[in-house]
């Protein structure tokens, strides 16, 4: 019993790490801040899930597994709220998305704003 | 096994994530990497206890967690506001004035 | 087909990945021109060198760089940035060569120098078969706890980390008399709402700022029997309380915490550690020699249950002694980097406000 | 090449203390100095946790000898290896250097912020924080007889 869930929580801890890696991948690809935001802020939750869970079935029942929780509990709160808040920051300071319905920005505007600097 | 290799995955992760940080190009993706790559560390964190038997140090990824959470914070306002001190709730106030 | 050595594992192969990671990112800092991107990169140096560090077996020193190198020192830097500026001059290429060939020689020596140190986890090298074993050994029966960092911390070492809290005292002093000790004017009111920007932010604030403090006390108390101590609270805590700052405005954090409490409790930290070690001398002992803690008239009253063994009763003056003073070292080191960052941010205030007088 | 991997960690570290001395020497900012001291610090600490590392040891918190915990981490290593250098049947790193590193730290984050509170000030007396400019400042300053400050 305690083998087939040991194996249960390593394959749910690589299915996890897989998707982190997918976000990764997501936040080199993507074209722009905001697509890149939405790929690790995603798989972020979502692997941190996947991998914590798998641990909590390897560790069984004991304080680790409450401190297991206790991660869980705290990067949930905290992983959406800080994309929450940097995208808001970032679209409010006038940072446009490149693709959508913001694709009117000139080029020539853009590139006037210097490399690295988002301040309008 | 599996964790070893899930161990591997999440350095590769944050191998892309530093890379992400390095290139840029905005400030808001670095933070953005950061951010991210705390989250992968506290995943790296956990998982590194079990390979190595000592899992009871779970108590660093949970501070990593909150730290990390404070560090975007704070990163965040400084790019947005250019201030430490002020609330957040004043910054619509000041754009309806300057604009 | 390269040879291993023959202690290579898990651990070495996470070890040079992660020394890599460090090696790149210092490189990129050494680059760039932008100091905001060297901070943020500086952060993530942070982070990579504090996940090393669990990889090193120093859990205590990691749960330490992960606060103070990702947290304090990120957020003091951009008070830093935020009074004076973001970019830095380009320096001519002519004029980096001496400082080059400079860093290269002198580094070249130190790998030189380097090739005749013990092979990495070398456990029969001088320092970990003597000294550290010693330690190792006499722990449980000096002192009494599990955890040895801090038992060397705080007690056989307990005059160093002294004088260490005493420089951190100075330290935060110093700061507060260049900067000032928070704003020197009143703060002015914050402008009116409009409309609230960060609702969900200010939410999840709210729910985890007291949760962070709560974490700071496990931490503290914890300190004997796993990774953690006064050190550690401490940022920790000064981090709850900077949070605050960021998310509801530093005037209302000066409310709640006050410049003037801040200093006081930095003091007392400092004078509680000293008083410590002056009631042991009074009883007889040593400068911090908590054995002596209690006279032995008292020592005698406390019955052996309460630490669950009665044959280590005599540790109960240790027990309580390191209990003391890590928490005179949480209430300086909170103290002190709450002074600080009231400092920078403070500052911040008061060079708008002078600025706009012009 | 072994011996290059078990001496990896001297070379990281040589390295990176060159790239924090390279910052000082050759950047003019003061804040962009300040990064490079504490690169340097740190390097200093990661000499010192890589000479506390003992192969198969674990961190310096003790184990109940004899449990679980304690069974587990034994039979990851020789008997004979344990036996040499464990104490009640487990290898423990040096916890002497990490006890030296984590005041360590603390302390270079308070003068970090020393450092960077004369940054400001010099910034505030002369507007600038490039040690060129200031000098070329504090030199007019200091020929021109202006009024008392």
């Amino acid at each position: 019993m305690g083998d087939v869930l040991s194996w249960a929580g390593g394959g749910l801890v690589i299915v996890g790490v897989a998707l982190s890696v997918l976000g990764a991948v997501g936040v080199l690809r993507f074209p722009d801040f905001y697509t890149r935001i939405h790929a690790a802020s995603i798989t972020d939750t979502g692997g941190a899930s996947l991998v914590l869970l798998g641990l909590c079935l390897i560790a069984g029942l004991s304080l680790v597994t409450l401190k297991l929780v206790f991660v869980w509990v705290f990067v949930m709160l905290t992983t959406p709220v800080a994309a929450n808040a940097l995208a808001n920051a970032a679209f409010s300071s006038g940072h446009k998305p490149r693709i959508g319905a913001f694709q009117i920005v000139r080029t020539d505007e853009r590139r006037k704003t210097p490399r690295g600097t988002d301040q309008p | 096994m599996l964790l070893a290799a899930g161990t591997a995955g999440l350095l590769i992760a944050m191998a892309m994530m530093i890379v992400r940080a390095i290139m840029g190009p905005s400030h808001y993706d670095r933070i953005l990497a950061v951010n991210s790559f705390g989250t992968k560390t506290v995943l790296l964190l956990s998982v590194v206890g079990f390979v190595f038997g000592r899992p009871a140090f779970l108590d660093i990824a949970i501070v990593y967690a909150l730290i990390n959470f404070v560090t975007t914070i704070a990163l965040m306002k400084f790019f947005r506001y250019r201030s430490l001190a002020q609330p957040l709730c004043g910054s619509v106030a000041e754009e309806a004035r300057d604009g | 087909m390269i040879a291993l050595p023959p202690s290579f594992d898990a651990n070495l192969a996470i070890d040079i990945v992660l020394l890599v990671m460090l090696l790149v990112v210092a490189g990129a800092i050494v680059r760039t021109r932008n100091l905001l991107a060297a901070i943020i990169l500086f952060g993530i140096y942070s982070l990579v060198s504090a996940v090393w560090l669990v990889v090193m077996d120093a859990p205590d020193v990691a749960f330490t760089e992960a606060v103070v190198g990702a947290g304090i020192s990120t957020i003091v830097l951009l008070g830093a940035i935020l009074l004076t500026r973001g970019e830095a001059e380009k320096t001519d290429w002519r004029r980096l060569a001496a400082p080059a060939l400079l860093c290269v020689a002198v580094g070249g020596l130190l790998v030189y120098a380097a090739m005749g140190l013990p092979a990495l986890g070398d456990a029969a090298s001088p320092a970990n078969a003597h000294v550290g074993r010693a330690y190792l050994e006499a722990t449980p029966r000096d002192i009494g706890i599990p955890n040895m960092v801090t038992a060397v911390l705080a007690s056989y070492r307990g005059f160093d980390t002294l004088g260490e809290t005493a420089v951190i005292f100075a330290a935060g002093i110093g700061v507060a008399l260049m900067l000032g000790f928070g704003p020197r004017a009143s703060l002015a009111p914050p402008p009116a709402v409009i409309g609230d920007h960060h609702v969900v932010l200010r939410v999840s604030a709210k729910f985890l700022i007291p949760l962070i403090a709560l974490f700071a006390f496990y931490v503290q108390f914890h300190g004997d029997l796993g990774a953690g101590g006064g050190f550690q609270a401490g940022v920790i805590m000064a981090a709850a309380i900077i949070l605050h700052a960021l998310v509801f405005g530093l005037r209302e954090t000066m409310a709640a915490v006050p410049p003037r409490v801040a200093r006081g409790a930095a003091s007392f930290g400092v004078l509680l550690y000293a008083g410590v070690g002056v009631a042991c001398m009074v009883n007889g002992g040593g400068f911090l020699d908590y054995d002596f803690l209690f006279p032995p008239a008292i020592e005698k009253q406390i019955p052996g249950w309460l630490l669950g063994d009665p044959d280590h009763a005599h540790h109960w003056g240790q027990h309580f002694g390191i209990m003391l003073i890590e928490l005179g070292v949480l209430l300086t080191v909170a103290a002190t980097m709450v002074t600080i960052f009231y400092g920078f941010a403070g500052r911040t205030v008061d060079a708008a406000r002078q600025e706009a007088k012009r | 090449m072994s011996f290059i991997l078990s001496h990896f960690n001297y070379i990281a570290v040589a390295t990176l203390m060159m790239a924090g001395l390279f910052i000082v020497f050759s950047s003019g900012n003061l804040i962009k100095r300040m990064i490079g001291l504490a690169i340097f610090q740190t390097s200093t600490g990661l000499l010192y946790i890589s000479l506390a590392k003992v192969s198969g040891g674990t961190a310096a918190i003790a184990v109940e000898p004899a449990s679980a915990e304690a069974r587990d981490l034994a039979s990851r290593l020789d008997p004979a290896y344990v036996a040499q250098h464990g104490i009640d049947g487990v290898v423990y790193s040096n916890p002497l250097p990490h006890v030296l590193i984590l005041t360590a730290i603390v302390v270079g984050v308070a003068t970090l912020a020393v450092g960077l509170a004369i940054a400001v000030r010099v910034r505030e007396a002369f507007g600038s924080v490039e040690a060129d400019e200031i000098e070329v400042l504090s030199r007019i300053e200091s020929t021109q007889p202006g009024p008392q400050t």
